[in-house]
C-alpha cells in the first residue's frame, strides 16, 4: 500500500473523491489516501506546489497558471464542467438591479459584479459573459470580496449588482427571493471548470501511481454519474450515495437538512474524467489577455497526457 | 498683611501629618520651618497657600493683600518647576497671561523681574539649557513678576549645589535688602534657616508638631559677619533635631 | 500668639485639587452591563436588526452550542498549541537576538535596520509566501505568530537593555566583576521590566494574528472557526469567536501581570 | 610632590568602557545590499527558486511595470485617500476621547474599560460586521483604519496626559491660572511627546491595516495590489507591493520625525 | 599603598576636561577635591579608578595594595548605584560573589560591614524601602567589604538633605577614627571639604587645573571642637572659588 494525500473541498462537486474513498476504490489500486480537507480552492494549488498533498481538485484560476510556470504542477483530468441541460453555476442579479432592469446576462454590462478575488474562477466567467454578449471587462465593475459569503451577503443586501454561484445557493437564493437568477454559465458554451491535478514530479518519476490513482478516480466518477446525474432513477440509490456524501459535505447539519443541498450541488462531472483541452486552452488565453497571467507556456505545458481521455484538443 | 496659622491640623487617610500647629507670619518677615523628613513641612506650605485644605483649623490672612499684588501667596517650588516647552521669558509670561495687561506692560514687568535676578541675557534660552541656580532665579523672577505679598518657598536651594547655594543666598538677602518682602521657607538646612530667618519653627518628627519657635534678631545684611554666634544658634537647633532626625532616617518605607 | 481683634481675617482660598482622574472602581462593570443591557434590549425589540448585529444573548447561545457539540476545547486547544509554541519560539529567539543586539555594536548594526524594515511588513500579506515556505500544516500557522512576535522581542529586549542605568554598569566594572556577572546579575535583570511590558505587547500581536495565521487551511482553531462563521454571515457565532479571543487576551494579560507581581517585586 | 625612586610604581589596570554599542553607521546599509545581492544571486543560480522567493531584480521589475502602466499611483492615491481619512478621523477622535478619558474621573470610568476590551480584537475578524455596517464601498475600509488608529490614540493621549509633571500643574494651580490655561498651556503640551509617539504607531498600525481593510472589494489600492498578488501566486508583484508599504512606512516615519522636531524643539 | 598622579591630562572629543594634575594620595589620608561645576572632578575620579583612560599622563599606584584586599580601588557613588532588585544583603553580596569565598565567609563579611554600618536591621530591606541616608550607608557597607586600599567617593553624600548628611558625616569620620582609610573625596562642599579632609585640592574651572591645595593639620576627630577656625579656612576656600562658581553657574548647555 502506497500512502498518498489527496486535497479536496467539501463540496458536492468533489464527491467522486469522496465515493472513491469509501468504496475502496482507491485501497483497490494499492493506494493508502489520506484526504485533507481545504477551506478555498486557492491553497489546493500552492499545496501541491509546495509538496504537502499528491492530488488536488480546483477550479483553473491566474494563481493556478502563475504556478504551473513555475513548473510545479500538471493537469492530469477533467471534472466539474458546464454541459447543457444540465444546472451548473447561475448568473445572478440583486433584486435591486432586476428591477432597475438588469433582467438578463447580456444586460450586465455597465453593472458591478462580486468575485471572490481577482484571477479566481469568477473573474473569469465575468470575462466569458463579456465575450459572449461582446463588451469589454471595462465595461463592468468588478467587485473583489474574498469570501463567497460576502459576495453573497453583498448582491442580497443590493451592494452589487451581479454574481455567479453555485447551482445550490442559487436556487435557495431564488426562491427565498433574496436573489434572481438570470442565467446560466452551460448556456454560455463549454466550459471546464475544474481539473484533476498533480505536482510535475509525480507524472515524471510516478507514473504508474497515478495512472493508479485516475484509475480508481474514474470509478469513482461512474458511480456518481450513474446516481447523481439521474437521481429520480433509482431513489434508494441517491439517497444511499446523499449519505455517504454527507459524512464530508454539510456534516455539521443534519441528513434531512442536508439532502436537498447536496442533491442541488450535484453538478455535471465528465464521463472517464476527460479534458476539454480546447477550453483549458481559452482559459489560459484569456488569463494571459488580462495581464493575470505573465508566461510564455503554452496549454501544453500545463497538461500530462495519458492519465485520462482529452477532447476538443486544438489542431 | 499677615498671615495666620490657627491651629491646624492635617491627616492624608489614616495617616495623622500635622497636629495643632499654630503661628503668625508677620508682614516682611522671613519666617523659616525645619524639620526632619516627611515632618509635613511642604503640606503645611500647601495649606498655607490653598493648595490643600486643612482637615481641622484653619489659615487665616490678616489684612488686606496690597492691591497691585496679582497673586498674593506665590510659591517657589524645590524643582523649580518651570515648563520645558516655554523660554525664560515665556515661563514668566505663563503667570501673567491670565491677567488683564496689554503686552507692553507685560514685557515691561517681565524685563524688570528678569533685571532683579539677573537674567537679561537669558530671556530667549529654554530651562533645559540652564544650570541649577539659573532655573531657580526663573523660578523667582516668575514669582516676583506677580507682586507676590508672601512668598512660599519650599526648599528653594536644596536641589542645588552648595556652592550655586551660598550664591543664591547672598541673591535672596539682597533682594530682601533692597524691598523687605513676606516668606515662609522651609528647609533641611540648618545654615540657611540661621542665615535667612526672621523666627525658625522646629517641627517635631512625624505628626509635626511645633518643638520650639527661635527668633532671631540680628539683621539679615549683617548676619555674615556673625559666623560665631549664628554657629551656636545653629547647633543648638542641631542638638534639637538630631534624635528626630536619625528616627526619621531610620525607618523602612513599607515594611 | 496674636490672638486679639484683627480686622478682615479671611480664610486663604482653596485653588489645588483636579486634575487626577482615578479608576473609579464600579463605573467600569456598570458601564459594561448597561451597554451590554441596550444592546440586548435593542436587539429584542428590533431596533437593532438581527443582520446588523446579533443579541447578546444570541451570540451566548452561540457559545453554548460551541461548548455542547464539544467543539469549543477542539478549537482552543488547536489555537493555544499555535500560540504557544509561536509565542515561545518568537519569544526565544527574539530575546536572543535583542541580547546581541542590546550588547555588541556589530550585531547592532546589522539587526537593528533589518528589523525596522520587517517589523512594519503587514503580516497577511506575507501569507501566501509562508504557505509556500512552511507548507500548509502547522508550520505556516506557527511561522505566522513566530514572526508576529520576534521582530517587537527583538526590539523590547534591545531597547530594554540600552535603558538600564550606565551607572550600574559603571559600579559592577568598578568593583572589577567579571564581564559574564555584570550581563547576568546588572544588565538582564535591568532590562527584565522592559522584556515583561514586551510580552504583554507580543502576546495581544499573537493573539491578533491568530485569526490571519488560520486563514491557511486550519479546519480548528479559534481564529478558523471565526473565519467560518464570518464567511457563513453566522454573527452571532462571529461575537462569539471575538469574544473568545478577548477572553483569551484578558488571560494571558492576566498571567503576565501576575509574572510581572512576582518577578518585578522588588519594585513594590 | 614627590617624584623620588619609588618602588614598584605601576599604572592603574583600565576597567571600564564597553556595554554601549553604538549604530555603525556604514553596517546598516552595508548589511542591507549585502543581503540583497545575496538573494539575487541566489535566485540567478537558481539555488532559490523562483517558486519559494522571486528575485530582488524580479520585484524591482514588477514595480516598474507598475509604474509604466500608471497603475501605480492610482494604486497609492487610491490607498493614501483612506490612510489619510481614517487616520485623521481616528485620531481626531481618540484624541477627544483621551482628553476627556485623561481630565475626568468618569469618563475615564467609561471609557478605559471599554477601550481596553475593543482593542485587542482583531480587525480582520471584524470584516464580515464591518461589510454590513459599512457597505463594500469607501466607507468600510477608511472605518477600519479608523477602528484600527482610534482606540491605541485613546490610550496614548490618556496615559500622555497621566505622565505630565503633577507639580506643574500645581504651579500652574498656584499662580491662579484658569481651568482652561492649565488644560491648553500645561496639560496639554506636557502630553504632546506622548501623543506624538503614539502617531508613530497609530501610523503603523493605519499601513498596516490596510491590507485588510482593502480585502472589501477594493480596485484600487496597494493592499488590494498585494492581494491581488497573493491571489495570483504572482510573488514579484507580492514583494513590490510590500516594498511599497515598507517606503510608506518610512516615509510617514520620517514625517513624524521632522513633526517631532518641529514641535519638541525644547527638548533640545 | 599611595596613589600618585602623574601630569594627568583628559579630553572628551575636542573638549579639555582636565589639564596637568598632578597630585599624591597618600596612605590613610583623605584628599578632598573640589572645585566649580562641570570642572572635571568626576572625570578625574574616574580616571584614578581606572574606568576610564587619561588622554595624557598616568596614574600610578606606588607600593602593593594590602594582600587582603579585593578591589584596592573602590567608589562610592553620589547616587548610590544600588541594584533595585537585591536587598541590601545581596547587594553587597554582588561584589563578593566573583570572588573565591566559601557561603559561610561570604556570610561573615556582610554581617561585620552592616554591624560597622549599622544596618544589621535592615539587611532584607530592598533599596526602595530606604531613605537616602540608608541607601548610601548600604553603598558605604558595599564598599567595605572589599577591603578597599582607597575608597573613591564621588559626592557622596550631595543627593543627601543636610541632616542626613550631618549624621553620615558623623558616621564617615567614627569610621576613620577606628580604622583609618585612604581617600579621595570629590565634593561641591566647602564644609565637607574642611571637615573631612587632611588636604584640599582646589581645581579651576574646565578645563580644570589645580589652583592650590590647601593642608589641614588639624585631627579629624575634633575638627567639631575648632569650628572657628574651620570657619576662617572655609571662607578662603570660598574666596578661591566664587567667580568660578558664579562663571560655570551663568554657562548656557547648548547655546
Ligand atoms: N498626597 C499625599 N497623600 C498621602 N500621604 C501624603 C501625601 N503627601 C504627603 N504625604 C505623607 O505625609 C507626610 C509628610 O509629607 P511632606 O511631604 O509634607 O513632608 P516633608 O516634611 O516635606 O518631607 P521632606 O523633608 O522629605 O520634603 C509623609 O509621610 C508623606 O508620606
Ligand atoms: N562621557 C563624556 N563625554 C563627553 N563629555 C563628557 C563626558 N563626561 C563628562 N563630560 C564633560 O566633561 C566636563 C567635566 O565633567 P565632570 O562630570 O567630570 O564634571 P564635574 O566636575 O564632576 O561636575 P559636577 O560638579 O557637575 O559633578 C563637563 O563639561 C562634561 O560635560
Ligand atoms: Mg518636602
Ligand atoms: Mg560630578
Amino acid at each position: 500500500q502506497e500512502k498518498i494525500t489527496v486535497g479536496a473541498l467539501r463540496f458536492t462537486s468533489h464527491a467522486p473523491t469522496f465515493i472513491a474513498y469509501e468504496r475502496g476504490y482507491f485501497k483497490q489500486e494499492g493506494l493508502d489516501v489520506e484526504l485533507k480537507f481545504f477551506q478555498a480552492a486557492q491553497p489546493v494549488a500552492v499545496a501541491i506546489a509546495s509538496g504537502d498533498i499528491d492530488f488536488g481538485i480546483t477550479a483553473l484560476t491566474g494563481g493556478y497558471f502563475n504556478l504551473a510556470d513555475k513548473g510545479a504542477l500538471k493537469i492530469v483530468g477533467g471534472l466539474f464542467a458546464e454541459k447543457k441541460g444540465y444546472k451548473g453555476m447561475a448568473i445572478m442579479a440583486s433584486n435591486k438591479a432586476y428591477a432597475a432592469g438588469m433582467t438578463s446576462p447580456a444586460k450586465i454590462k455597465g453593472h458591478s459584479v462580486a468575485i471572490t478575488q481577482v484571477g479566481s474562477s469568477f473573474h473569469f466567467m465575468t470575462g466569458m459573459i463579456a465575450a459572449k454578449y461582446g463588451f469589454a471587462m471595462s465595461d463592468v465593475s468588478l467587485k473583489p470580496l474574498q469570501k463567497v459569503g460576502s459576495m453573497i451577503g453583498a448582491v442580497k443586501s443590493g451592494q452589487v449588482d451581479a454574481m455567479m454561484m453555485v447551482p445550490h445557493v442559487a436556487i435557495p437564493l431564488d426562491k427565498a427571493k433574496a436573489a434572481k437568477i438570470i442565467g446560466w454559465m452551460s448556456d454560455l458554451g463549454p466550459y471546464q471548470v475544474t481539473t484533476i491535478f498533480t505536482s510535475t514530479r509525480n507524472t515524471a518519476e510516478r507514473q504508474v501511481q497515478v495512472k493508479r490513482f485516475m484509475r480508481a478516480y474514474k470509478k469513482g466518477i461512474a458511480d456518481y454519474r450513474a446516481v447523481m446525474l439521474n437521481q429520480k432513477k433509482d431513489p434508494a440509490a441517491t439517497e444511499a450515495m446523499v449519505k455517504l456524501i454527507h459524512k464530508y459535505v454539510y456534516a455539521d447539519r443534519p441528513y434531512e437538512k442536508a439532502a436537498p443541498g447536496i442533491k442541488a450541488g450535484a453538478v455535471y462531472i465528465n464521463e472517464g474524467a476527460a479534458l476539454d483541452v480546447g477550453n483549458v486552452k481559452k482559459q489560459l488565453d484569456w488569463f494571459k489577455a488580462q495581464g493575470l497571467v505573465k508566461t510564455k507556456m503554452t496549454y501544453k505545458d500545463l497538461i500530462a497526457t495519458g492519465y485520462a481521455d482529452m477532447f476538443d484538443v486544438p489542431k | 498683611m499677615d498671615l495666620h496659622l490657627s491651629h491646624v491640623s492635617h491627616r492624608y487617610g489614616g495617616v495623622e501629618v500635622l497636629d495643632d500647629v499654630d503661628f503668625t507670619v508677620a508682614q516682611g518677615h522671613i519666617v523659616c520651618i525645619i524639620g526632619p523628613s516627611g515632618c509635613g513641612k511642604s503640606t503645611l506650605l500647601r495649606l498655607i497657600g490653598g493648595l490643600e485644605k486643612p482637615s481641622a483649623g484653619a489659615v487665616l490672612q490678616l489684612g488686606e493683600p496690597p492691591a497691585d499684588s496679582r497673586n498674593p501667596l506665590t510659591y517657589i517650588f524645590q524643582d523649580f518647576a518651570l515648563l520645558p516647552w516655554r523660554t525664560v521669558r515665556g515661563n514668566v509670561s505663563l503667570v501673567l497671561e491670565d491677567h488683564v495687561l496689554d503686552q507692553g506692560a507685560r514685557a515691561a514687568i517681565i524685563d524688570d523681574v528678569l533685571r532683579r535676578t539677573k537674567l537679561s541675557e537669558f530671556g530667549d534660552a529654554f530651562p533645559r539649557q540652564l544650570s541649577g541656580g539659573m532655573k531657580q532665579r526663573v523660578a523667582i523672577a516668575r514669582a516676583l513678576s506677580v507682586n507676590p505679598a508672601c512668598l512660599l518657598m519650599d526648599e528653594p536651594l536644596s536641589a542645588l549645589d552648595s556652592q550655586t547655594r551660598e550664591l543664591l543666598m547672598d541673591d535672596l538677602i539682597e533682594l530682601w535688602s533692597r524691598e523687605p518682602f513676606t516668606a515662609c521657607y522651609v528647609t533641611h538646612n540648618l545654615g540657611e534657616a540661621v542665615r535667612l530667618g526672621h523666627k525658625v519653627i522646629v517641627l517635631s518628627r512625624r505628626p509635626g508638631r511645633i518643638r520650639e519657635v527661635v527668633d532671631i534678631d540680628l539683621p539679615l545684611a549683617g548676619r555674615s559677619a556673625e559666623r560665631a554666634s549664628l554657629e551656636a544658634l545653629q547647633e543648638r537647633l542641631w542638638r534639637l533635631m538630631r534624635e528626630e532626625a536619625l528616627a526619621a532616617d531610620q525607618e523602612l518605607a513599607d515594611a | 500668639m496674636p490672638e486679639g481683634p484683627v480686622p478682615q481675617a479671611r480664610s486663604v482660598a482653596f485653588r489645588g485639587g483636579g486634575f487626577a482622574p482615578r479608576p473609579v472602581g464600579i463605573v467600569g462593570p456598570i458601564v459594561f452591563v448597561t451597554l451590554l443591557l441596550l444592546w440586548e434590549l435593542g436587539s429584542r425589540t428590533g431596533w437593532i436588526s438581527a443582520l446588523i448585529l446579533p443579541a447578546p444573548s444570541a451570540a451566548l447561545g452561540a457559545l453554548e452550542d460551541l461548548y455542547r457539540s464539544g467543539l469549543l476545547f477542539k478549537h482552543l486547544g488547536a489555537s493555544l498549541e499555535r500560540l504557544v509554541l509561536g509565542w515561545c519560539l518568537g519569544t526565544l529567539a527574539g530575546i536572543g537576538v535583542g541580547i546581541s543586539a542590546g550588547l555588541f555594536s556589530l550585531a547592532r548594526a546589522g539587526v537593528v535596520p533589518l528589523v525596522s524594515a520587517i517589523f512594519p511588513i503587514p503580516k497577511i500579506a506575507l501569507l501566501p509566501l509562508f504557505i509556500i515556505w512552511f507548507g500548509i500544516g502547522e508550520a505556516s500557522k506557527v511561522a505566522t505568530i513566530f514572526f508576529g512576535v520576534f521582530f517587537p522581542t527583538v526590539i523590547a529586549v534591545t531597547g530594554g537593555i540600552d535603558n538600564v542605568d550606565r551607572g550600574l554598569v559603571r559600579m559592577g566594572q568598578s568593583f572589577g566583576l567579571r564581564w559574564s556577572s555584570v550581563v547576568r546579575k546588572i544588565i538582564l535583570p535591568g532590562a527584565l521590566p522592559a522584556i515583561l511590558s514586551g510580552f504583554r505587547i507580543t502576546a495581544s500581536i499573537a493573539i491578533i494574528l491568530l485569526v490571519a495565521a488560520e486563514m491557511i487551511g486550519a479546519e480548528f482553531g479559534v481564529g478558523a472557526y471565526i473565519l467560518m462563521a464570518g464567511n457563513l454571515m453566522a454573527t452571532d457565532q462571529l461575537i462569539a469567536g471575538v469574544a473568545i479571543l478577548s477572553a483569551l487576551g484578558l488571560g494571558v494579560g492576566w498571567l503576565i501581570g501576575r509574572a510581572e507581581r512576582f518577578l518585578l517585586r522588588w519594585r513594590g
